[in-house]
């Protein structure tokens, strides 16, 4: 029939239009910053650095190998690495890094950084209100502002952080179970042959 | 200075600025639009003519307008269309130019 | 039913009474003024409240919010908009021309301002009562393309240049049929005078009301009118001249800040005086549509129907897809321009036939068949061949 | 001679003057058009409503926009390089003053200036209906038949000649 088409056109507009009056569902935007949309555990925005226990300075897992500086595609971040050393969560002394800067209006975050550090020390964060009013000073965040606590981690990355943590366990489980292994091996050397003369005294080799 | 004469003066003055404009201007389209003012002053003459004149009852003046409004309207039409086709034959539409007769 | 009376008359009243106070030398001055500042204040108001209604209808249309962050539901909005647009800069582009610029927004708005003197907002309410009222509108309304040629071309820019010349093509060839829609109802009502008009339409049959749209006649001019008002206005299906996607913002491309507001608050008005035209032919003007609502005052059935006539316009541009070039100048020219004849021709049938049920039927088919076959006859396809230009060189 | 008369008398004069003279054909066009509604303006001082709002709607309406289309079509839009008068402009402007001259005397002498002003005559627009229905029926119909020849002649003349296009 003539002009069916317009007219089935509009009943369907009109539908939407008293829909969206009576059905909830029909109406799917969130009022943001009253209602919040509930956070999405794989989102990413900008990493963060992560650190263990409460102080950033010591517990930050960094030790300033380089790799994802040299790893990101837009080199947003800058490293220096500092002189001492300080014990990380081993007890092994590590450097850690005097300077770590990502310019953030650089980072695209493609999440490489992440996937390089062998010591899971940087993470992808999704907080998204971050507007500043600088366009340059405020955007390039320095160590202080990019180190977080591990717990914040389980918080935005609950499964991911998990497992983040179990592997670090198991690595330190391994690494401690070899030391005892060695330790016991060489204790077992030394009883099987007492007369050797006592080796020079070790120097200060590691107890990995 | 009767309304009627101030009417034919106005009417007479419309018809030679018209009149100047067809003589004087180089653009077809502006001789034409010379030639609708005249049409104008002679439609202002007859209505001035029906308004003073004795027997407005018969309406013979604004049916006259209303005729010539409908002509010029026919006229100005056919008349850009005819500048259309030289334009388009002879790629101007400066009167001076358009002095030869042969196709 | 003395209160009804007054209250209808409220305006009317209050207006003999102030020139009551004003002395005798001045009177017709001041009572022009008073009978024209309301026009001036009340049509601008509807026409921030249709920003809003649009903005918000089209919203939940496509199942989202309108604005509602401004103000109580969003309706502070257009103090908003209006702000906006005063503070923003006014930008002249340098090569174009200065006075015919500025002109043109100032010639749109007059012209569709003017276009309310003849309109009969309520019981005699209406600026003025001419006697070839519904001429004066034409006459008035065909001054707007002149304002959208002048603001295309004066800006120099091709795109400006080239959405006013579609909105003038399209303008025109629409005015055809809307004159020949209106002239339906001038035949019927034998008279140019909209008041005229409105009141031979205010009259009942028992409840029914006696108005053009229950004709078979009255019902198709209604219907071709509203699309060619649709068109006239460029709003909806045949918003070319503005088409987004292919010529950004067509003839006010070149516009901004207060000027670019004067052409919305222009072609808003013009949407109303159209649809205001509408409802004074075909929908009673200020007519109660039953005869027992007759002591609701005049005025408020008149903004009812035009409020009525917005949702419509809202509704239609929330569904229907823009029209091409050829699809509007071809429905135009081939669909309503035969439709609009043929229904004068039916009006004639209509008034010299006894009424009863023959005349419903004879009219009624008068009106269809044609309708069916020529819709027909657009439908087939032509083969697309390749686009010859007949005109540009 | 009312104040009302002066200033419509000379805003189409300034209209009129204007289009005459401008440059800029397109400004030639829109001073025409304020030319044109300034005489509407005394026809409806004049009484005769429906000519001048059938003045507005055909002349500022249609003719305007077709001269606007036609000068856009013929690519004259810009401000013309050669003068914007003929060669011969002199004569013709001398020719026009003679002809207004020869008019003006030709009024001011020929009419007693009286000074009764017949009251002004109501015309409506039914009367209007009627006179072209009945006295006037034949030039309605023959307006009808020149309006549909001159409208198809309009675009038969305007249209390129198919033979011409490949």
């Amino acid at each position: 029939m003539l002009g069916a088409g317009i007219l089935k056109g509009l009943a369907e507009t009109a539908r939407n239009f008293l829909g969206s009056y009576v059905s909830k569902d029909r109406l799917t935007t969130v009022q943001f910053p009253e209602e919040r949309p509930p956070r999405i555990e794989a989102s990413r925005n900008f990493p963060f650095l992560v650190y263990d226990g409460t102080d950033p300075q010591e517990g930050l897992r960094c030790v300033s190998c380089f790799i994802c500086e040299k790893e990101c595609p837009p080199k947003c971040i800058f490293i220096e690495k500092s002189t001492d050393k300080k014990p990380d969560a081993t007890g092994k002394p590590q450097f850690y890094p005097a300077r770590f800067n990502i310019d953030v209006s650089v980072c695209m975050s493609c999440q490489i950084c992440v996937e390089v550090c062998p010591f899971d020390a940087i993470k992808m964060d999704n907080a998204f209100e971050l507007s500043a009013t600088d366009r340059f000073d405020a955007l390039l965040w320095n160590k202080q502002q990019l180190a977080k606590s591990n717990n914040y981690y389980h918080e935005i990355h609950p499964t991911e952080a998990a497992a983040v943590d179990a592997e670090l366990a198991a690595a330190r489980a391994k690494t401690a179970a070899a030391a005892a292994a060695s330790a016991a091996a060489a204790a077992a050397k030394k009883l099987a042959a007492p007369p050797i003369p006592p080796t020079p005294p070790t120097n200060g080799d590691d107890i990995l | 200075m009767s309304p009627l004469n101030a009417y034919l003066l106005l009417s007479a003055l419309l018809f030679s600025i018209g009149l100047a404009g067809v003589l004087t201007r180089r653009n077809a389209i502006l001789v034409l639009i010379g030639i609708e003012l005249m049409l104008n002053a002679a439609n202002l003459n007859f209505i001035a003519f029906w308004r003073y004149g004795p027997n407005p009852a018969a309406l013979t003046g604004i049916m006259f307008a209303i005729f010539s409004i409908a002509i010029a309207a026919a006229e100005a039409a056919v008349g850009l269309g005819i500048i259309l086709a030289v334009y388009r034959h002879t790629k101007t539409t400066d009167l001076d130019q358009l002095n030869s007769m042969k196709g | 039913m003395i209160v009804p009376d007054t209250v209808d008359q409220i305006f009317v009243l209050s207006k003999h009474w102030l020139l009551g106070y004003v002395p005798t030398a001045l009177q017709p001055i001041v009572s022009a003024i008073l009978s024209v500042a309301p026009v001036l204040v009340v049509f601008p108001l509807l026409f921030a409240i249709t920003t809003v209604l649009e903005r918000k209808g089209l919203g939940r249309i496509q199942n989202r919010y309108g604005p509602n962050r401004v103000g109580p539901y969003g309706f502070s909005q257009p103090i908003a908009d209006g702000i906006k647009s005063l503070t923003k800069e006014d930008i002249v582009p340098r090569s174009a021309d200065q006075v015919v610029h500025l002109l043109a927004p100032l010639l749109l708005v007059m012209a569709a301002f003017l276009a309310y003197a003849v309109l009969p907002i309520g019981r005699n309410m209406v600026l003025t009562n001419l006697n070839a009222g519904v001429l004066f509108f034409f006459a008035v309304g065909s001054m707007v393309e002149l304002a959208v040629f002048m603001a295309g071309w004066s800006s120099r820019s091709k795109y400006s240049l080239l959405g006013a010349m579609r909105a003038v093509a399209q303008m025109i060839s629409y005015e055809v049929p809307l004159v020949l829609a209106s002239i339906v109802v001038i035949m019927a009502s034998g008279s140019l005078s909209t008041v005229a008009i409105v009141n031979l339409q205010a009259s009942y049959t028992s409840i029914w009301p006696h108005w053009f749209i229950f004709t078979p006649w009255g019902f198709t001019g209604f219907v071709l009118f509203m699309i060619a008002a649709t068109a006239e206005s460029n709003r909806s299906p045949f918003d070319l001249p503005e088409g987004e996607s292919e010529i950004i913002a067509g003839y006010y491309i070149e516009y901004s800040g207060f000027k670019f507001a004067l052409f919305f608050l222009g072609e808003y008005l013009g949407m109303f005086a159209t649809s205001g035209l509408a409802i004074t032919l075909f929908l009673g003007g200020w007519a109660a549509p039953f005869s027992f609502l007759t002591w609701i005052p005049s005025y408020i059935w008149f903004f009812a129907k035009l409020l009525a006539l917005i949702c419509v316009f809202i509704w239609i541009r929330g569904t229907l897809p823009r029209l091409r070039m050829d699809q509007l100048m071809g429905l135009a020219w081939k669909f309503m321009l035969p439709m609009t004849l043929l229904n004068i021709f039916t009006a004639g049938v209509w008034h010299f036939m006894p009424s009863g049920f023959t005349r419903w039927l004879v009219c009624t088919s008068l009106l269809i068949v044609p309708c069916l076959l020529l819709s027909r006859g657009l439908k087939q396809r032509k083969k697309l061949q390749i686009r010859t230009y007949r005109f540009a060189e | 001679m009312t104040l009302f008369f002066l200033i419509a008398a000379a805003l189409t004069i300034a209209g009129t003057a204007a289009a005459m003279s401008l440059r800029n054909p397109i400004h030639c066009i829109l001073s025409l058009t304020l030319g044109l509604v300034g005489l509407a303006v005394l026809y409806l001082q004049l009484g005769a409503q429906f000519v001048g709002f059938t003045q507005v709607l055909v002349y500022v309406g249609a003719v305007a926009i077709l001269a606007v289309f036609a000068i856009m079509m013929t690519r004259s839009a810009g401000s013309p390089q050669q003068p914007a008068f003929s060669r011969s402009w002199l004569s013709g402007s001398a020719v026009a003053v003679v002809v207004f001259a020869v008019l003006a005397w030709a009024i001011s002498s020929a009419l007693p200036s009286t000074k009764i002003v017949p009251p002004q005559p109501a015309v409506s627009v039914n009367q209007i209906g009627d006179a072209l229905m009945h006295k006037f029926a034949l030039p309605l119909e023959i307006i009808g038949l020149l309006l549909t020849a001159a409208l198809i002649g309009a675009v038969i003349v305007a249209m390129p000649e198919r033979r011409e296009t490949p």
